[in-house]
C-alpha cells in the first residue's frame, strides 16, 4: 500500500465518493440490464400464478374473457372485512356478466384474519373458495386449506362448491353444531365458523352489488 | 430510460455515501490498538520466547494481528488459551506442546565458574552474580521459562520442579463421589 | 434483661457436649517427645533461637515474633532440644513445618517467672509483653492477641465482647475453663478492658451453659465489675466473632472491615485467661486445655502441652478399638488430621475421636437441586449453591463476584445440604485457587516490569557501547588523519583489527569444548517456531544471537575458568 | 477414605424432598379420581414407566451410576406433573412422547438433575400442544362416566376416541365462547351460571381438585420444601389482573376465583413455578418470578392463543430467570447499607 | 392508538425477529457467550436496525417506489446499511473506546445480521408507513436485544452444567434456543387485533 | 493454477472441517428458516453456491482496485448485485419456490456466510481458488440444509421431498412413514429447527471424536514400530 502523506479529508471523501460511484454505475447497469430481461418472465408467471388461484374457485371453461384484464378496484370494503383497496375479477361469457371472483377476510379466525378468495356466479351460485392466507393452528385449523386437509378426496372447502345462495336462509350459513348446514372437525369449530361467516357476508354482499361490480367502469379489455 | 434513471438515483446516493465515508474515515481515525494490552495482560509474562516471539508483547500484537493463533504459549497452559479464546471469540484449541509443572532453576553452585552467561539470558533479572563469582537464581524471581540453560557453559543450571509448602499448598478439587456405574471408559 | 438480636441462618446440630462435662479438667501426662512448630499463629513465621542440643526451661523462649504481627514461642517444658527440624503439621494437607523438638527431663522446671502490676505499665508494654508471651487468640484464629488490643483512633470503642459461646458440637474446653477458673478469665477480661476502653463489656455464653454462666457471674460480682454476663440463644454458629457480635451489639461486621471500625472486639475467653496467666504470673502460653472426646471411653478436658503428639494425647481418653481417625477441632469445622504424630498446638481446643459409627460417611454428593437450604442456612446470607455452581465450573471471576471470600467456612451450608454436596470443600478448593493466580499475577506483574527493566538496561548499554565504539573510531580516524597529514608522503597503512582479534582467538579455545556443548543445546532449544518468522522476527532472533555470542567474550580474557 | 468437614449432617436427601412432593400431589390425584374417573391413574403409571426407562437409557449412555438416580425421583415428579397437565384420556404415546421429551432434551441434553434451565414437564406440555393440538385439546365431556376398563382402552387406542370425549375445559369453553363475540349474545356471567360445565366456581369437579392442590401444596410449604413467595406472587397477580380486568367489565371477564380454580392455577402455583430448578432462586427473583409467570397466564389464556396460560408462563419465566436473579441478589451479611 | 401497541408488542415478543422469524440467528448465536457482551451487542443493533428502517424506508418511498425501481431494494437498502454500520463503527471507535473494545470485532457483524435487512424488507411487505415502520423496526430490535440478553444469562449458567460431551458448546446452546423459542410461542395470538 | 493439494484442502474445509453451518455457525438463517423440507433448504443452497462462486469471482479478480475505505460497501454492491439477478431468475423461472423463500432470497446478501467468505478468502486469494472455495462453501451448506430439510419434513409429516413439483412439475412427494403417522408438528416449526441443528452439531462432535480415537488407536506405521519393544 502506498503509505504518501495524509491527503485532506475533503480530497479523501471525494476520492472514494468517485470510486464508489464507479461501482455502483458499473454494477446498477449490470442489474438493470438483468431487470430488463427478465421483465417479461417475472410478468408472466405473476399472471400465471394468479391465474392458477382463480382457475382453482372458477373453472376456465366457464369464461371466454380475459378475466385478469377485467378488474375493478374496490376501495376497503367492511362488508368483505377487508380494510384496504382490492381487486374484483369479472368473468364473462360472450360478453355477459359470469363470475366475479374478489377476497374477502375472516377477521375472527382462531389465530388472526383469514384470507379468501370467493368466486360467485352471475346466477348466484357459488363457484368455489380457497384460503389464500392464515394463520390457523397448524394440525387442528388448518384442514380450510384443501392441500392439509386429511380428507383429500372431498376437503372441508371444497363444501361451498355449487352453493345455491337463494335457496339459503342466514340460519343454514352455519356450522352444524350451531345448526347450519356446514361441517366442521371436531375440536376445532373456531376456524370454520369463521369462514362460514366470511363467506356468507361475502355472497351477500356480491350479490347486492352485482349489477355495480359487473358494469362499473374499470380496466375493460 | 428507465435504466438511466436507475444508474442516476443509485449513483447519486453512491456520491453522498461515498463522500461520508471517505470523510468519516479521516476524521474518526483512532490509534493505536487497546487489544493489544488487552491481550498482553492474558499473557503469562514470562518472557520465555517459547511462543516464538521475542516476549509475550510481541506474541499479543501477533495474536491481535491476526498473525499467531491462540495456543502457542506453552507458561499460559489450557487456561491462557481458554482466555484468550474468550477474550477474543475465537475457537479453543489444544496447546501446541505440553503443559509443564511449575519449575525453578537452581545453578549447581561447585560448577558454576561465574561466566555471566546466564544473567544476560534470563529475561526478568533473576540472577544475581558478578563475574568470576559464583551465581546464584533467587528462586521467587525466577519464572522457569529455561532461557538459561543452553547458554551455559558448563551446564550447571537444572531445572527443579516446585515442591509442595504450607506457602503455597492448595485445596484439590473436592472428590466427586459420583462414578459410573460400569466401568469407566477406559 | 438485656435485648438481643437475631442472625440469620445458624443449625442446631445435636451438641453431645455433655458426655465430657462429667469430669474436671486434668493434666495431660508429659509426652515422651514434644514438637513445638514455630510457626503457631496468624503472621510472621517465629526465628527460632535454639538449636539441636540445647537445654531449655519450661517457658523459655524458643521462638522469637517475626514482626508485629506474629507471637513468639516457648518451650512447653525443661528439657533438651533434639532438633530443630521439619515436622508433620496439624494441618490438612499433612506437609511439615519447622518445628523444635525437644525431650523433656520429666522435671518440668519452669524459667524465673515475672509477673507485673500491669496497671503501672503504658499499654504499649502490656503488648509488648503479650506478644513476648506468645498470646494469641485461641478461640480458633489464633492471630496474635495484641494485634487486636488497639482500638480504632477515628471509632470510640463502644463495646469488647468475650466470646464464650462455644457453639460447635462435641467442644467443652471453654465451658470447664468458665466453670473452674472463672475469676481468672474475668481478671483477663479486665486487661483487655483497660487497654481498650470500651462502652460496655458484654460475656456471650450460649444458654446451653448454665453452670458457666453462673460462675462467671458470681466472679464478676465478686470482682466488682460491670461486666454484663449474656446467655445467647444456642445456635450454631452463635460463637462466630461476627455473629456473636450481631446477636449482642446488633452490629454486623463487613468481611471487608474490622471490627475495630465499628467500635467492637472481640475476644476468647481462654485468651483473656491466658493474658491473664502471662501478665500476672509471667507464665507464657505453653499449654492449653483440649477436650478429649467422641469415640472414647472417657470424654473428658485435659490441660495439655504445646507439641503433645495427638495421638499420644488422645489415648488419655481410651478410644474405642475402631476409632480410625482424629479430627482436630469441631465436627463442623475442624478436619481430620493426617498424621497421628502431629503436635497439639495452640489452635487445638477439641480432640475427637473419629469412627464411622460416629461420623457415618456421608452418602454420594447428588447435584445440587437449587433447593436454597444452604442459602437459608448461611450466617453470611451467601448464594452457597451459587458459589458451588461456578467453583465446580472453575469460573472464579464469578465465585469472587458472589462474594466468596466472605464465606467463613462455618460449613453450615454442608450440614443442610440434601444433595450431600462437600460444599465447603468447594470454595476452599476456589479460595486457595483464587489466592493461588494471585501470587502468580503478583509473580508475573514483577517478572514484567523486570524485563522491561532489563530491556531498557540492554537498549542503554548498547546506545552507551555504539557511542563508544563511534567515539573510538572518530579518535582513530583523527588519529589516522593525524598519521596521514604526517606521513604526507602517503605510505600503505596497515589494519590494526587483525592483530587486535589474534590474542582472543587463540583464548577462545580454551573453552572449545564447553561452548560447542553450549551450543548444541541451544541449537536443540532454539528452531522451535523459527522457520515461519517474518523477516523483523528474524532480524530480531538473530539480534538476540548476536547479543549472545557477544556476550560470549568476556569470559574469555579469563581462560582458567572452567577449571575453578 | 474420603471425608471432609463438616463430618455431621443433618438428615435430609433429594428422594426425601421428591417424596414429599409427591406426597403432596395425593390429595390432588385423590379428588381427581373421584370426580373425573380413574383414567389418570394410567396416565400417571404410563407416565412414571416412560420416565424411568427413559432416564435409565440416558443414564447409561452418559454412564452415570443408574441405581442413585433413579431413585432420587425427581424424574417420577416430573412424570406425574406431565400426567396431570395432559388431557386424561390422552393417547399414551402422546404422554409418552411427551416425557420422553422431557426427560431426555430438557433435562439429560443439560446434565441431568438439577441442571436444566427449563422445567421439563412444562417443556412436555408445551412440545406436545404445539405438536399435537387436537389430541391435546380434547378432554372428556362434562358427565361422561366411563369405567376403568372403557378408559384404559381409549388411552391405549383399542376403542375409537368417541366425539362425546371431545369436551373441552372450562378455559377452553369459555375462550370458544368469548370468540363468537358479542353478536352470539353470550356474556360470562350467563356463560358461567351453566352449573354442568362451571360447577360451584370454576369447572365442574375441577374446583375440587384445584382446592385439593392447594392443600398439598400449603403441606409443602408447612414441611419447608417451598417458599411463600413463588404460590403467593403467583396467586396475587393471578388475583390482581383478573380482579381488575373483572371489576372493569364483568360481561366479557371471568371472575378472579374462576381463574384461581379452573386450570393448572393452582397446580402451576405450587408445584410448577415452585422447581427450585428451573425457578428464581433469591427471595425476590422468586416474588418477580411467581408475579410474572401468574400475569402472563392470564394474559395467555384470556387473550393468546392456548386456552391455559401456565405452562408456557412458567417457560417464559424460565428463560428471565438468570437475569432475574442476577439483579435480585440479597445484600450479604455487612452489607445491608449499601444498595 | 392501540394499533400501534399492537405492532410493537406484535415486533417485541409475538413475533420476535430472532426466535419466530429466525432472523438474525448468527449474532445471537455468536454474541451470546458472555452477558456483557450481549448488552452492547444488543445496543448497537437497536440503533442501527432502527436507523436502517427509517433510511430504507425513505429510499423506498421517495427514490425507488416513484421511479417503478423497486428491484434495485436489495441493493440500495444494504448498501444503505453497510454505510451506517462503518460510520458507526467509525464513531464509536473514536468516541468510546471502551465500547469499542467490547463491541470492535462484532460491530461489522451487524452488515450480517440478517435482521437489518429482513425488518425493512418485511415492513414492505406488510405495507407500514412510516411510523409502523419505525415501530416494528425498534420493536424487532428491542426484541432482538432482548432474548439476546435473556440467553446470554442462560448461557452463562449453562457453562457450569455438566452437559453431554458432545453438546458443549454451540449445540446445547442450539438446543436452548429452541426451548425459548418454543416458550416464545406461547405468546402467539397476543397480537391478533392488529 | 491450483494444485491438487490445494484444491483438496479446499473441499475439504468447505465441505466438513470448516462447515459454515455446523463449525463456523454462520448463515443460520436461511438454514433454519427454509428448511421446512428438503427442497427448499437445497435450492436455496443453489442459489447461495451461485452467487458466492461469482461473488468471490468478482472480488478476487478487482481485489486490488478497491480501495481499503470502502471495501466493505463495495464487497456488498458485488453481492447484492448478484443476489437481485439470482432472485429475478427465481421470480421468473421458479415463481412458486420464489414465493415460498420469500425473504430468504434477497437476505442471501446478508448471510454471513457469503460476506465472510469474501472478506476472508476472496479478497486474499486469486479467483480460480476463490471460485472452488465459493462452491464447496456452498456444497457444504447444502448438504446441511438438506439434511436438515429432509429430517424436519419427515419427523414433522413422514413425507420426503415435499416441494418437489415446485421445481419438477409432475414429481410427488414420496410418503415414507405411514399414512396414518400423527406428525410431530414441533420439528416443521422453529424450535424443531434449532432442537435438530443442535443435534447435527452434537452428531459432527461426535464422528470427529471417533475418528480422532480411531487415529489414535492406529497410529501411523513408524511409530507403532518404535513403540514395541
Ligand atoms: C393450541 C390450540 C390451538 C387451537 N387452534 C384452533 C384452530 O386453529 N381452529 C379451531 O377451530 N380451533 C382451535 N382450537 C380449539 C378451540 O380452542 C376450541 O376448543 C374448539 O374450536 C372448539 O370446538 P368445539 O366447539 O368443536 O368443541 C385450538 C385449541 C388449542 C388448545
Ligand atoms: C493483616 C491483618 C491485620 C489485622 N489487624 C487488626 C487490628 O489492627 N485490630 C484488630 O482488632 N484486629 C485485626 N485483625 C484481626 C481480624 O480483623 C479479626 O479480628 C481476627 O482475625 C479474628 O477473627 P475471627 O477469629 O473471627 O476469624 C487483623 C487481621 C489481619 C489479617
Ligand atoms: C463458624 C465459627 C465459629 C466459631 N465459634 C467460636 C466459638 O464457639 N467460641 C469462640 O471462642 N470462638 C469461635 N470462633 C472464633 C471467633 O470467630 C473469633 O475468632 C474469636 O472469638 C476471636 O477471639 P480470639 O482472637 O480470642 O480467638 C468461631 C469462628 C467461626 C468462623
Ligand atoms: C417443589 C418442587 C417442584 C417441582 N416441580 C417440578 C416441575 O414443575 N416440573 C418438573 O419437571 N419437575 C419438578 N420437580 C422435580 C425436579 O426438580 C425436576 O425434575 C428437575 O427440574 C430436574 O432437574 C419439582 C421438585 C420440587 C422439589
Ligand atoms: S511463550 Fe508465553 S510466557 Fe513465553 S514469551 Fe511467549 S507469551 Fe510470554
Ligand atoms: S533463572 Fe533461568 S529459568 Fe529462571 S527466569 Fe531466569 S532464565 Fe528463566
Ligand atoms: S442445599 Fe445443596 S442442593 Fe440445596 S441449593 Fe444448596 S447446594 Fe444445592
Ligand atoms: S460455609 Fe460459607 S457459604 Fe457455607 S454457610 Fe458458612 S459462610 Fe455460608
Ligand atoms: S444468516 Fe447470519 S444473521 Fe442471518
Amino acid at each position: 500500500m502506498t503509505e504518501a502523506k495524509p491527503l485532506s479529508a475533503s480530497r479523501i471523501a471525494v476520492r472514494t465518493a468517485l470510486t464508489l460511484f464507479v461501482f455502483v454505475v458499473v454494477f446498477t447497469g449490470f442489474l438493470a440490464g438483468a431487470y430488463l430481461w427478465t421483465k417479461p418472465a417475472i410478468e408472466a408467471s405473476a399472471a400465471e400464478e394468479k391465474m392458477k388461484l382463480v382457475d382453482e374457485v372458477l373453472p376456465r371453461g366457464e369464461y371466454d374473457n380475459r378475466l385478469l384484464e377485467d378488474t375493478l378496484a374496490l376501495p376497503p370494503t367492511p362488508a368483505l372485512g377487508l380494510d384496504e383497496a382490492t381487486t374484483v375479477y369479472r368473468a364473462r361469457r360472450g360478453g355477459q356478466p359470469a363470475a366475479l371472483v374478489f377476497e374477502a377476510v375472516a377477521p375472527d379466525g382462531y389465530s388472526g384474519k383469514i384470507r379468501l378468495l370467493v368466486a360467485l356466479r352471475a346466477d348466484g351460485t357459488v363457484a368455489g373458495v380457497r384460503v389464500t392466507q392464515h394463520r390457523e393452528t397448524p394440525g387442528l385449523g388448518d384442514y380450510i386449506e384443501p392441500k392439509k386437509d386429511k380428507n383429500k378426496a372431498r376437503p372441508w372447502i371444497s363444501q361451498f362448491n355449487g352453493l345455491a345462495t337463494a335457496s339459503l336462509s342466514p340460519r343454514d350459513w352455519k356450522v352444524k353444531k350451531d345448526g347450519g348446514r356446514f361441517d366442521a372437525n371436531a375440536g376445532a369449530t373456531v376456524t370454520p365458523r369463521a369462514v362460514v361467516k366470511a363467506v356468507f357476508r361475502a355472497v351477500e354482499f356480491a350479490a347486492a352489488n352485482q349489477d355495480a361490480l359487473y358494469s362499473r367502469e374499470g380496466a375493460r379489455p | 430510460m428507465e435504466l438511466l434513471v436507475a444508474i442516476a438515483i443509485m449513483a447519486l446516493g453512491a456520491i453522498v455515501l461515498g463522500a461520508a465515508l471517505g470523510y468519516a474515515s479521516v476524521k474518526f481515525r483512532v490509534e493505536g490498538d487497546p487489544l493489544i494490552d488487552k491481550i498482553d495482560s492474558v499473557l503469562p509474562q514470562t518472557q520465555c520466547g517459547q511462543c516464538g516471539y521475542p516476549g509475550c508483547h510481541p506474541y499479543a500484537e501477533a495474536i491481535a494481528k491476526g498473525d499467531a493463533e491462540i495456543n502457542l504459549c506453552p507458561p499460559g497452559g489450557m487456561e491462557g488459551v481458554q482466555k484468550l479464546a474468550d477474550l477474543l471469540g475465537r475457537e479453543v484449541k489444544p496447546l501446541e506442546a505440553e503443559e509443564k509443572p511449575p519449575q525453578v532453576a537452581i545453578i549447581d553452585e561447585n560448577t558454576c565458574i561465574g561466566c555471566t552467561l546466564c544473567i544476560q539470558a534470563c529475561p526478568v533479572d533473576a540472577i544475581v552474580g558478578a563475574a568470576k563469582q559464583m551465581h546464584t537464581i533467587v528462586a521467587p524471581l525466577c519464572t522457569g521459562c529455561e532461557l538459561c540453560i543452553p547458554p551455559c557453559p558448563v551446564e550447571c543450571i537444572t531445572m527443579e520442579p516446585i515442591g509442595e509448602s504450607l506457602d503455597n499448598w492448595k485445596w484439590k478439587y473436592p472428590v466427586v463421589a459420583i462414578l459410573p456405574a460400569e466401568k469407566k471408559a477406559a | 434483661m438485656f435485648d438481643l438480636f437475631k442472625f440469620k441462618g445458624g443449625v442446631k446440630p445435636p451438641t453431645n457436649k455433655a458426655q465430657s462435662t462429667t469430669l474436671p479438667i486434668a493434666a495431660a501426662p508429659l509426652p515422651a517427645r514434644l514438637a513445638v512448630p514455630l510457626h503457631q499463629s496468624i503472621g510472621g513465621t517465629p526465628r527460632p533461637v535454639v538449636k539441636a542440643g540445647d537445654t531449655v526451661l519450661k517457658g523459655q523462649l524458643i521462638g522469637q515474633a517475626d514482626g508485629w504481627i506474629s507471637a513468639a514461642v516457648h518451650a512447653p517444658t525443661s528439657g533438651t532440644v533434639r532438633a530443630v527440624a521439619m515436622r508433620v503439621q496439624p494441618h490438612p494437607s499433612g506437609l511439615d513445618a519447622l518445628s523444635v523438638v525437644i525431650e523433656p527431663d520429666g522435671q518440668d522446671r519452669w524459667i524465673e517467672r515475672q509477673p507485673v502490676d500491669y496497671g503501672k505499665l503504658a499499654p504499649e508494654d502490656v503488648r509488648e509483653l503479650l506478644q513476648a508471651a506468645g498470646v494469641v487468640g485461641l478461640g480458633g484464629a489464633v492471630f496474635p492477641t495484641h494485634g487486636k488490643l488497639t482500638a480504632a483512633k477515628s471509632v470510640p470503642m463502644e463495646e469488647l465482647v468475650i466470646n464464650g459461646a462455644e457453639c460447635e458440637p462435641f467442644i467443652t474446653c471453654d465451658d470447664l475453663l468458665m466453670r473452674e477458673r472463672a475469676d481468672e478469665v474475668v481478671r483477663g477480661i479486665g486487661i483487655f478492658r483497660d487497654l481498650l476502653q470500651p462502652q460496655r463489656v458484654l460475656i456471650g455464653v450460649e444458654d446451653n451453659k448454665p453452670e458457666a454462666i453462673a460462675a462467671l457471674e458470681a466472679a464478676v460480682r465478686a470482682r466488682g465489675e460491670s461486666f454484663s454476663v449474656v446467655a445467647v440463644p444456642t445456635r450454631y454458629p452463635a460463637g462466630g466473632a461476627k455473629q456473636l457480635i450481631r446477636v449482642l451489639t446488633g452490629k454486623e461486621v463487613p468481611a471487608a472491615r474490622r471490627s475495630t471500625d465499628l467500635g467492637v472486639q472481640c475476644f476468647n475467653v481462654a485468651t483473656a485467661y491466658t493474658a491473664w496467666r502471662a501478665i500476672a504470673h509471667g507464665e507464657p502460653v505453653v499449654s492449653r486445655l483440649v477436650t478429649l472426646t467422641g469415640n472414647v471411653r472417657q470424654p473428658r478436658n485435659y490441660e495439655a502441652l504445646i507439641g503433645t503428639p495427638m495421638g499420644e494425647l488422645l489415648a488419655v481418653a481410651q478410644p474405642n478399638p475402631d476409632t480410625d481417625g482424629i479430627i482436630m477441632g469441631g465436627p463442623m469445622m475442624g478436619f481430620l488430621v493426617p498424621d497421628r504424630d502431629a503436635p497439639v498446638v495452640k489452635a487445638t481446643n477439641c480432640l475427637i475421636a473419629h469412627s464411622d459409627r460416629l461420623f457415618p460417611p456421608a452418602p454420594p454428593e447428588m447435584p445440587c437441586i437449587r433447593c436454597g437450604e444452604c442459602a437459608r442456612a448461611c450466617p453470611h446470607e451467601l448464594q452457597p449453591f451459587e458459589l458451588y455452581w461456578f467453583a465446580r465450573a472453575r469460573n472464579f471471576g464469578k465465585t469472587q463476584e458472589y462474594a466468596i471470600f466472605d464465606c467463613i467456612e462455618c460449613g453450615c451450608c454442608s450440614y443442610v445440604c440434601p444433595s450431600r454436596i462437600p460444599l465447603v470443600q468447594y470454595f476452599r478448593f476456589a479460595k486457595s485457587e483464587i489466592w493461588a493466580r494471585e501470587r502468580e499475577k503478583n509473580a508475573a506483574d514483577g517478572a514484567k516490569a523486570r524485563f522491561e527493566f532489563k530491556q531498557q538496561r540492554d537498549e542503554r548499554e548498547k546506545a552507551e557501547k555504539a557511542e563508544k565504539l563511534a567515539k573510538a573510531a572518530a579518535a582513530q580516524a583523527a588519529k589516522k588523519a593525524a598519521e596521514a597529514a604526517a606521513a604526507a608522503a602517503g605510505e600503505a597503512k596497515t589494519d590494526p583489527a587483525p592483530a587486535a582479534l589474534d590474542p582472543e582467538t587463540a583464548k577462545r579455545a580454551t573453552i572449545e569444548a564447553a561452548m560447542a556443548r553450549a551450543k548444541a543445546q541451544r541449537e536443540a532449544a532454539a528452531p522451535r517456531n523459527t522457520d515461519n518468522l517474518s523477516a523483523e522476527q528474524q532480524a530480531e532472533v538473530a539480534a538476540i544471537e548476536a547479543r549472545r555470542t557477544q556476550a560470549a567474550v568476556p569470559p574469555q580474557s579469563h581462560p582458567n575458568g572452567p577449571t575453578e | 477414605m474420603f471425608k471432609s468437614p463438616p463430618y455431621l449432617l443433618q438428615d435430609a436427601s433429594v428422594s426425601r424432598v421428591m417424596t414429599q412432593v409427591c406426597l403432596a400431589l395425593v390429595p390432588g390425584i385423590a379428588v381427581y379420581v373421584w370426580l373425573l374417573g380413574p383414567a389418570i391413574l394410567i396416565q400417571l403409571a404410563v407416565a412414571s414407566l416412560a420416565a424411568l426407562l427413559s432416564e435409565a437409557l440416558i443414564l447409561r449412555l452418559r454412564g452415570k451410576p443408574l441405581a442413585l438416580f433413579l431413585s432420587d425421583g425427581s424424574a417420577v415428579v416430573t412424570a406425574w406433573l406431565i400426567a396431570l397437565t395432559f388431557p386424561p384420556l390422552a393417547p399414551w404415546w402422546l404422554v409418552v412422547v411427551g416425557t420422553v421429551f422431557a426427560i431426555v432434551v430438557a433435562k439429560h441434553l443439560y446434565g441431568g438433575l438439577g441442571q436444566n434451565p427449563f422445567n421439563p414437564a412444562m417443556i412436555a406440555f408445551a412440545v406436545c400442544i404445539v405438536s399435537f393440538p387436537a389430541l391435546m385439546s380434547q378432554w372428556p365431556s362434562q358427565g361422561l362416566h366411563l369405567s376403568l376398563a372403557e378408559q384404559a382402552n381409549i388411552v391405549f387406542g383399542l376403542m375409537p376416541r368417541v366425539d362425546a370425549l371431545a369436551g373441552a375445559t372450562p378455559l377452553d369453553a369459555l375462550k370458544t365462547a368469548l370468540k363468537l363475540g358479542a353478536e352470539s349474545g353470550i356474556d360470562v356471567p350467563a356463560l358461567l351460571a351453566n352449573q354442568d360445565i362451571y360447577g360451584n366456581f370454576a369447572g365442574r369437579g375441577w374446583e375440587w381438585v384445584a382446592a385439593a392442590y392447594l392443600l398439598g401444596g400449603l403441606w409443602l410449604w408447612l414441611r419447608g420444601v417451598i417458599t411463600w413467595q413463588v404460590p403467593v406472587a403467583f396467586i396475587a397477580a393471578l388475583t390482581a389482573i383478573s380482579t381488575a380486568l373483572w371489576v372493569y367489565q364483568p360481561t366479557s371477564f371471568a371472575s378472579p376465583f374462576f381463574h384461581l380454580f379452573s386450570g393448572g392455577a393452582m397446580l402451576g402455583a405450587f408445584f410448577i413455578a415452585t422447581d427450585p430448578v428451573s425457578g428464581c432462586t433469591t427471595p425476590r427473583g422468586k416474588l418477580v418470578f411467581g408475579a410474572g409467570a401468574g400475569l402472563l397466564a392470564y394474559l395467555i389464556r384470556v387473550f393468546g392463543g392456548y386456552p391455559d396460560g401456565v405452562a408456557f408462563a412458567v417457560l417464559i419465566m424460565n428463560i428471565c430467570v438468570p437475569v432475574i436473579d442476577l439483579f435480585c441478589q440479597p445484600p450479604i451479611f455487612g452489607m445491608k447499607d449499601k444498595p | 392508538m392501540s394499533h400501534y401497541l399492537f405492532i410493537l408488542v406484535g415486533a417485541v415478543l409475538v413475533n420476535n425477529v430472532v426466535l419466530v422469524k429466525i432472523l438474525g440467528l448468527c449474532p445471537f448465536m455468536g454474541v451470546s457467550k458472555k452477558l456483557e457482551t450481549a448488552y452492547g451487542m444488543g445496543a448497537a443493533t437497536t440503533f442501527v436496525l432502527t436507523l436502517a428502517t427509517g433510511a430504507s424506508y425513505i429510499i423506498d418511498h421517495y427514490l425507488l417506489m416513484p421511479f417503478g425501481l423497486e428491484y434495485l431494494r436489495t441493493l440500495s437498502f444494504i448498501v444503505t446499511i453497510a454505510a451506517i454500520v462503518q460510520l458507526t463503527e467509525m464513531v464509536i471507535a473514536k468516541t468510546s473506546p471502551s465500547l469499542q473494545q467490547v463491541l470492535g470485532i462484532y460491530l461489522p457483524l451487524i452488515t450480517t445480521n440478517c435482521a437489518v435487512l429482513g425488518v425493512p424488507l418485511l415492513n414492505i411487505a406488510n405495507r407500514y408507513n412510516l411510523v409502523e415502520s419505525l415501530l416494528f423496526g425498534a420493536g424487532s430490535a428491542v426484541g432482538f436485544s432482548l432474548v439476546l440478553v435473556l440467553f446470554a444469562g442462560i448461557r452463562e449458567r449453562i457453562e457450569g452444567a455438566d452437559v453431554p460431551r458432545h453438546f458443549r458448546g454451540v449445540a446445547i446452546a442450539m438446543v436452548t434456543a429452541g426451548l425459548m423459542s418454543l416458550a416464545f410461542m406461547g405468546f402467539a395470538g397476543l397480537d391478533k387485533y392488529q | 493454477m491450483i494444485s491438487r493439494e490445494e484444491f483438496r484442502t479446499i473441499a475439504q474445509n468447505g465441505v466438513w472441517k470448516q462447515n459454515t453451518s455446523l463449525v463456523q455457525i454462520l448463515g443460520l438463517c436461511p438454514l433454519l428458516a427454509v428448511t421446512t423440507n428438503a427442497v427448499n433448504g437445497i435450492m436455496l443452497s443453489l442459489a447461495t453456491i451461485i452467487v458466492m462462486a461469482l461473488a468471490n469471482v468478482a472480488v478476487a479478480s478487482l481485489r486490488n482496485l478497491i480501495p481499503h475505505e470502502i471495501r466493505i460497501p463495495v464487497f456488498i454492491l458485488i453481492v447484492a448485485a448478484l443476489v437481485t439477478v439470482v432472485d429475478l431468475l427465481f421470480n421468473a423461472k421458479l415463481h412458486e419456490l420464489y414465493l415460498v423463500l420469500g425473504i430468504f432470497i434477497p437476505l442471501i446478501v446478508t448471510n454471513c456466510i457469503v460476506l465472510a467468505r469474501v472478506e476472508a478468502f476472496a479478497a486474499k486469494n486469486p479467483p480460480l481458488q476463490s471460485t472452488f472455495d465459493g462452491v464447496f462453501m456452498g456444497i457444504g451448506m447444502l448438504w446441511t440444509l438438506g439434511l436438515l430439510g429432509g429430517l424436519r419434513e419427515l419427523l414433522g409429516s413422514g413425507t420426503l421431498l415435499g416441494g418437489i413439483e415446485m421445481v419438477f412439475p409432475g414429481l410427488e412427494p414420496l410418503q415414507v412413514l405411514p399414512a396414518n403417522y400423527p406428525g410431530f408438528l414441533l420439528a416443521l416449526l422453529p424450535p424443531g429447527a434449532f432442537i435438530l441443528l443442535g443435534c447435527m452439531i452434537a452428531w459432527k462432535n461426535w464422528v470427529e471424536e471417533r475418528a480422532a480415537l480411531r487415529a489414535q488407536q492406529t497410529p501411523p506405521a513408524p511409530t507403532a514400530n518404535a513403540g514395541c519393544h
